[in-house]
């Protein structure tokens, strides 16, 4: 036992250490790559969709008198009128009618152009009816074209005309589908862990409903599309494609990540919290009422979001209940037809016209812009109010 | 100081436990213990950790009602009724018995209404005055009054632990218990702070009956006129104090409060 | 009930939520809501009864069945008007990079189907390029991008094209209409405009689908000649052009007067703004009727007239 | 009666209603304090006491009608149901009011109303699950008694006929479901063979090297994965990876399809790998440091002790966070509805189009086919199957956390 | 055993401690405490909860390096170096200063692999019977063998806590250290495993150098021949045990040993 002990690292440790860097490497490259695929990600949203935060307009005499507000692309000269976008002409008898004062007048103003216009100034397509390209280079060289803000883009609802389409309609609808959800989910979610957590006895039938919320948590969330088509839809009569149908149906979604938050966070309240208010001669509910949950709150909060987060960007159920369809106006009811921003855009990625693309992906950027928000909201709030006992 | 002779004289049983054994699951806590709680006295329940002393304490209030799974057999009596008859409301109960925990846990309130809580629930106050008055008179007999007068608005978590605790006994008091239960109240305080609260122990035997567990056996020789000796679920020794810890009956009390063992 | 709910063929998708964009932006009433469920799903919907929740209008790009029309009947929808709004070719494309090509309903056939008849036996189709079918067409691997069989335009592929092939070509002796699955013909969505890119990518593919999608990517695509017949809209419209079908369009007109802008939006569909040689519906590839067939269908409307069982046989 | 006229009825009657009640209840018990008997209960205890019995007779008569009602079973006109819930209410109410007093147990009564409340609520999920299975097995037994059960389970053949026209044979149609089978599992194969590695190994990163600041910021970012909407990551393959699929095989003199399995396999890999990362990093955390201390203090380094101790005790949770993994990829819609193919394909070649269970039950309810045409009607079949795989993954993991919990507290 | 005179002669120092101060973070825990351990002999260290004495014997094979936000100034001289010295590798320095902890922690592996674990990464045994000879005397100087032979395939964690501990013992005399340290390996356990493990330290320390860190009286003055006492991060007093235990130096080492507080 007396040979010479030396604290310097021993060949085989050094051949150890090497092995622990490789591992070590290993699990940084994992984290970086995928750290990468979210960059890469966001790299490719932002090229494909920047473009369509702009629009081509163009600066043109527009005529009004009882002819053109008939045979509206008369209103403009002949060789521009193919430029404008049809989504202009079509307002021109209204703005008549608003404003009887423009009949017989004709004004100078920038209108929308034409998404092959649009897209050809973009670089997105390389070819152009000659007679449109030659009048659009003669525009471009009077200074008459320019681009500007797509307002249309977060104002106006849904299209055919790619320089009209707009989220407008899509987010109020989703603004909808989440009331119903939070009105929904929430309660529910709520009272049901507190019964799990606070007040159930610990026999098979509560395992039952454990295992069951567990399970409804991983259920393909296409079956709930399913359910929603039979149950509420058929069964319980709910229109189709209504904010109502679509919030009740992704509220069942929700409601397993909302309870599953919630006993979390009911969980995080020591006992002593209960046992000292029991002790003082509070009920079981007077204690979770008055002390457990206003602890939890901003926890049950968090999950809330989370969950509504999550809800927001669900598409698949909504397939089969009829929310995938052309809604273009803002629903202002529970029971009217309302579309979400995930199945907007859904419908444009299929598309057949080059313009929806970059809308696509234009309208993508504004969805995960709000989920974000969402997300980042939900940590602050967990970050700012939470407890460490 | 009552004298000797004095405090035979004045004794008289506020609770009587008789029998009494608890199953958590399968496994048994306690096995069937009886022990008198004197009025107007500080018993010290003793014993090595797991030997059931928490258990006993948590039946007399049923706080042990909480936990999944508990069985519970034998008699407590308080006020001429077993406290596990059919129609006794806990809840009503645990506001005559009040309780002390290990570990300070204030509600996360200000200290007013940590005091305030209670006598509000339970309709024992209405007018803000009178609640303020409880508030003063429950604060200044934890002793705790002078230190926190003028900041009752702050939450209770902000004080120091000693304070903490003797915030839970204001709290406790406040519903006019006649019975106080502590488990362990200072083993989480400095020697200070455990001072503090031993006085206060002292001070507030001439209104309540007490009952404390307590690992550290000084302590239950300086606060305690009678110490109960538990182990493995079982009783071994009951006695005053003074001849329990220097004439042992019994061979596991002896050796336990020589150190041979815990 | 203040907003119409328009169901039915996703073919026939994009001319109707159009139109329906046209009443919404030029009227008071609220835009129309137009889903596209499938010329099936839309009438499973459209017959499921009358009142708020069911549709006011189904498209349809094959006529309503029989089965249908008593389901129909059995809900308590009897008043249905039937008009035929115009035609959808369905064409054969391919890049624009290659020469285009010239195909008989034949060759294509032995091309997707199945089994195909050799000395005298149906075997697995055993064809890889155009050259083995028929050694006049060009050595290039058969590769088809086709509708599932979920589809409408599948079925009047089949219909239209393998069934009339099949009856012509001796060793079938009945129509065959089954389609070949390893990978020559990739069944795909239909309004997917990756389509598009894809053939534009690769220069031996073919596409199948409506004339709409040929239409709208003129730059990119073109389609084939089937029968010595190139799809032109003209072409189609005089029916020359073999492979075309016509669309349909059902009213539920116990609707008519409780739903507001039902009766303008049909007015506005078959206006000449629309649907006539000169309407907007053909710049996005419909086939417009000819004159006297939309004249007729106009007064079909006009009159409301009523869907019968009868009707359905022919 | 429509939604807001039940809501009307509801907010607009019953809540006042019971705001009367409660006031009554209350009242009652006031003056009975006054007179200086002692009361059980809050004076306000009393008044949710009245108030509770009030609204309960209504919503049951409205709760046993409205169901009766959707059961197709004749029920009285809605002025009817309106008079008999008033009648209840009211009777409900009196009684109430009358037992009020000192020694009326309020508190109590309004525990146990509470505890019926949440234990309603707790039934919605397992109503939820009936809902699911309910809506399924009607029609997926529709399509079995047209296709035998064995065929659908091991044919190798997918090939609906149309049944559009009268006299199109749909007898020749096959519903033999492995191909479809085939294309799942190989698109969630190359699913997890992303997600596990890199998700486990980030997982190891962040709990055990990476300092505090690198993990406060990798976290939330990775999180950031798992929030983007599967329609958006569906977008990305089918516009994004699919092409770059296409295009790099083409440079190794690969053919690969457009629509092939690689790229939403890829995707959704990317997909799961924060859901890996997370349920890892909980269940690494979870292992006790003393376990880690032990091994440091017998002259072990950091990676040693991770791969031979943290790993394996960590080995069954990370293994129900892999199949809660695979369960989700299973049953992915969007990715796959956008970005892989229609062709039900049984091979073992991923640059290849191949199909999903869950393309063909959208594409068969989104089609054209008829409703009860038997290719609509194997959606629900598929659904079936679907439910039914993914139920038997979910439990087997949440047993194994369960167990896994257990002999670590 | 060695008569007192042997002892004294046989003296010699395996660890020396000088000017040892330890923080964490902005609080300091250690206060320039120097200490020599004593080679083959138990030394005990004791004193009130939160004194510093695990930061102490944790600073002897650098464990505290582990813990974030560390920092550690001073010398610990082993083997005639500093072992916070730059070029010295801690993973060596650990194989040769074992360590067992206060709650046992089995690794969840068999019994078997619990003690080859270790031998097997250090390559110190090769062949499957080396390393069965291996287990079996490490498992034997632990005093487990007898219980355990049968049966070495179990899980570690099977066993109870007095076989679980001695059974780490085990783990840690495996790759033959030179120094045990033991952080309150015995207050997990009951009285007999307690004995139990008590009696192996003693043997143990005929080849070991055993540091201790306990918070039993009793037990320091059954198993130590040198104990430190030691208060709020400095060492108050350190002598032979039966020197420290009957006439202590200090006030303070007094009234702690005596129980006025703690
Ligand atoms: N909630 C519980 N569930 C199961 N067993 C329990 C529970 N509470 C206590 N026990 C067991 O009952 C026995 C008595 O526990 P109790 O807490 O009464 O001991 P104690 O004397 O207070 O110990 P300590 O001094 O450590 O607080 C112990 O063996 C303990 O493990
Ligand atoms: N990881 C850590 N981070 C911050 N402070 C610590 C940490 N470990 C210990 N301390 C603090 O250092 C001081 C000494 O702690 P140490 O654990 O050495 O005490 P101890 O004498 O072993 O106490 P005990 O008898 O309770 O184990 C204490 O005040 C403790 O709060
Ligand atoms: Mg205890
Ligand atoms: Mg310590
Ligand atoms: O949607 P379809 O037009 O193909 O029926």
């Amino acid at each position: 036992m007396n040979q010479r002990i030396s604290l310097q690292p021993s060949r085989r440790l050094k051949k150890r250490y090497r092995a622990e860097k490789r591992f070590k490497a290993y699990c940084l490259g994992a984290l970086l790559l995928a750290l990468t695929f979210l960059v890469v990600f966001f790299a490719d949203m932002i090229h494909q969709g920047h473009s369509a935060f702009a629009q081509t307009q163009l600066k043109v005499d527009v005529t009004y008198n009882a002819d053109t507000v008939k045979f509206t692309m008369e209103s403009v000269d002949e060789d521009v009128a193919p430029l404008v976008s049809r989504a202009f002409f079509r307002q021109i008898p209204r703005r008549v009618k608003n404003d009887p004062a423009l009949m017989d007048t004709t004004e100078t103003i920038w209108v929308v152009a034409n998404s092959d216009i649009d897209q050809y100034r973009k670089g997105h397509i390389d070819s152009l009816d000659p007679d449109d390209l030659a009048t659009l280079e003669r525009l471009e060289a009077d200074g008459d074209v320019a681009m500007g803000f797509n307002k249309g883009l977060f104002f106006s609802g849904d299209s055919k005309i790619p320089s009209n389409a707009g989220l407008w309609s899509a987010f109020v609808g989703s603004i909808y589908v989440m009331l119903v959800v939070l009105a929904v989910s929430f309660p529910i979610g709520v009272a049901t862990a507190i019964y799990l957590e606070e007040f159930a006895p610990d026999n098979r039938f509560t395992q039952a409903i454990e295992i069951n919320i567990n399970n409804l948590a991983a259920v393909p969330s296409i079956l709930f599309g399913l359910l929603g088509l039979a149950i509420f839809i058929n069964f319980f009569g709910v229109p189709r494609s209504s904010a109502l149908a679509g919030g009740l149906t992704l509220s069942l979604m929700t409601l397993p990540v909302i309870i599953i938050s919630t006993r979390a966070a009911l969980r995080a309240v020591p006992q002593n919290i209960r046992q000292g208010a029991q002790a003082v001669g509070a009920s079981r509910w007077q204690s979770v009422r008055d002390h457990v949950l206003p602890l939890s709150l901003p926890g049950i909060l968090t999950g809330t979001i989370i969950g509504i987060a999550q809800a927001m960007g669900e598409t698949a159920p909504l397939l089969l209940i009829g929310m995938i369809a052309y809604i273009p106006d803002a629903p202002t009811s529970m029971t009217q037809a309302a579309t979400v921003l995930p199945a907007q855009i859904f419908t444009w990625a299929g598309m057949p016209e080059r313009a929806y693309v970059s809308l696509t992906a234009a309208g993508i950027l504004v969805l995960l812009t709000l989920l974000i928000l969402l997300n980042a909201s939900a940590v602050l709030l967990r970050n700012r109010f939470e407890r460490r006992w | 100081m009552p004298t000797v002779e004095q405090t035979r004289v004045k004794q008289s049983t506020k609770m009587s436990v008789r029998d009494l054994s608890v199953w958590y699951g399968e496994k048994q806590a306690l096995f069937g213990v009886s022990m008198d709680v004197i009025e107007n006295e500080v018993t010290a329940l003793i014993g090595p950790s797991g030997c059931g002393k928490s258990t006993f304490l948590r039946c007399l209030n049923r706080m042990n009602d909480l936990v999944q799974g508990v069985r519970i057999e034998g008699e407590v009596e308080f006020e001429q009724e077993n406290v596990y008859a059919p129609h006794v409301d806990v809840v009503e109960l645990r506001s005559h018995i009040g309780m002390v925990f290990q570990k300070p846990n204030p509600f996360p309130k200000s200290i007013y209404d940590n005091i305030a809580y209670a006598p509000r629930i339970l309709g024992k106050v209405r007018k803000r005055t009178e609640m303020d008055d409880l508030v003063e008179e429950s604060l200044k007999r934890a002793g705790l009054w002078e230190e926190v007068k003028d900041r009752l608005q702050l939450p209770g978590l902000a004080l120091s632990g000693g304070q903490q605790q003797r915030l839970c006994i204001a709290r406790a008091i406040a519903v006019s218990p006649s019975v106080l239960l502590m488990d362990e109240p200072c083993s989480a305080l400095d020697p200070v702070a455990t001072a503090t609260v031993e006085q206060l122990i002292d001070e507030l035997k001439e209104n309540y009956t007490i009952v404390i567990v307590t690992h550290n056996l000084q302590q239950a020789a300086r606060v305690a006129g009678y110490t109960a000796f538990f182990h493995l679920g079982n009783i071994i020794e009951f006695s005053d104090t003074d001849s329990l810890f220097t004439h042992p009956r019994e061979k596991k009390t002896e050796d336990y409060i020589t150190g041979r063992y815990g | 009930k203040e907003q119409m709910r328009i169901v039915g063929s996703s073919t026939v998708y994009p001319f109707s939520s159009y139109v329906a964009e046209e009443l919404g932006a030029t009227t008071d009433y609220r835009t129309p809501v137009v889903e596209s469920t499938g010329s099936g799903g839309g009438f499973k919907l459209f017959c499921a009864g009358v009142g708020d929740t069911t549709p006011d209008i189904t498209n349809a790009s094959r006529r309503m069945k029989p089965s249908e029309l008593k389901l129909c009947s059995d809900n308590g929808v009897t008043d249905i008007t039937e008009n035929v709004v115009g035609y959808d070719g369905i064409v054969f494309a391919q890049s624009k990079q290659d020469d285009a090509i010239d195909l008989t309903r034949e060759q294509v056939t032995l091309a997707v189907a199945a089994k195909v008849p050799v000395d005298g036996k149906l075997v697995d189709n055993p064809y890889t390029k155009w050259s083995e079918i028929d050694a006049s067409l060009p050595d290039r691997e058969i590769l088809i991008y086709g509708p599932p069989t979920s589809s409408g335009t599948r079925d009047a592929f089949e219909e239209l094209v393998m069934e009339h092939g099949s009856e012509n070509i001796d060793g079938y002796g009945e129509a065959y209409t089954t389609i070949r699955q390893d990978g020559k013909y990739v069944p795909s969505g239909e309004n997917d405009n990756l389509i598009v890119q894809k053939l534009a990518q690769n220069k031996d593919a073919f596409g199948i689908f409506g004339y709409s999608y040929l239409e709208e990517n003129r730059d990119k695509i073109q389609g084939a000649k089937i029968d010595g017949v190139t799809p032109e809209r003209a072409l189609i419209s005089s029916g020359e052009y073999p492979v075309s079908r016509s669309l349909f369009f059902y009213t539920k007109n116990a609707h008519l007067d409780k739903v507001g802008g039902m009766s303008d939006y049909v007015d506005m569909f078959l206006s000449d703004q629309m649907v006539s040689d000169r309407g907007y519906l053909k710049r996005l590839g419909l086939i417009p009727l000819p004159a006297d067939r939309l004249k007729a269908e106009r007064s079909e409307w006009e009159s409301k007239a009523k869907l019968g069982a009868s009707d359905l046989e022919s | 009666m429509d939604t807001s006229q039940i809501l009307l009825i509801f907010f607009g009657g019953l809540v006042p209603l019971a705001a009367v009640a409660f006031v009554l209840g209350r009242r009652k018990a006031l003056i009975a304090d006054a007179r200086g008997t002692r009361l059980h209960s809050l004076p306000g205890q009393y008044g949710v006491y009245v108030a509770t019995w009030m609204a309960l007779p209504a919503i049951a008569i409205g709760f046993v009608t409205g169901t009766a009602y959707l059961f197709g079973l004749r029920v009285p006109a809605a002025p009817f149901i309106l008079s008999f819930a008033l009648v209840g209410s009211a009777i409900g109410c009196a009684m109430a009011l009358r037992r009020v007093e000192p020694t009326l147990r309020a508190r109590n009564s309004i525990e146990k109303f509470v505890y019926w409340a949440l234990f309603a609520a707790s039934l919605v999920s397992i109503l939820t699950t009936l809902g699911i299975i309910l809506s399924i097995v009607f029609e997926a037994l529709k399509f079995f008694n047209q296709v035998s059960v064995w065929d659908f389970v091991t044919g190798t053949q997918w090939s609906p006929v149309a049944t559009f026209r009268p006299g199109q044979n749909a007898a020749s149609s096959q519903f033999g479901s492995v191909p479809l089978f085939a294309g799942t599992f190989m698109i969630t194969s190359i699913a997890m063979l992303v997600a596990i590695p890199v998700g486990l190994l980030s997982a190891i990163y962040m709990s055990e090297y990476a300092s505090y600041r690198v993990r406060t910021i990798a976290k939330p970012l990775l999180e950031i994965l798992a929030g983007i909407p599967t329609v958006v990551y569906g977008f990305f393959a089918a516009i994004t990876v699919s092409p770059l699929v296409v295009q790099v095989a083409a440079t190794f003199g690969l053919q690969a399809s457009y629509t092939n399995a690689l790229a939403p396999g890829l995707v959704m890999g990317i997909m799961i790998i924060p859901f890996i990362s997370s349920l890892s990093d909980d269940v690494i955390n979870s292992i006790p440091n003393s376990l880690r201390e032990g091994s440091y203090a017998l002259g072990m380094t950091r990676s040693e002790t991770i791969k031979r101790i943290v790993l394996p005790a960590a080995f069954p949770g990370i293994m129900a966070a892999s199949l809660l993994g695979v369960s989700r990829a299973l049953g992915e819609t969007m990715i796959v509805v956008m970005a892989a193919g229609l062709r039900p394909n049984l091979t073992w070649n991923p640059l290849e189009d191949m199909t999903t269970v869950t393309v063909r039950i959208v594409d068969a309810l989104t089609g054209d086919q008829s409703f009860d045409s038997p290719e609509t009607l194997a959606a629900f079949a598929l659904g079936l199957v679907l439910f039914v795989v993914t139920l038997v993954l979910n439990l087997v993991s949440i047993i194994v956390i369960r167990k896994f919990r257990q002999s670590y507290e």
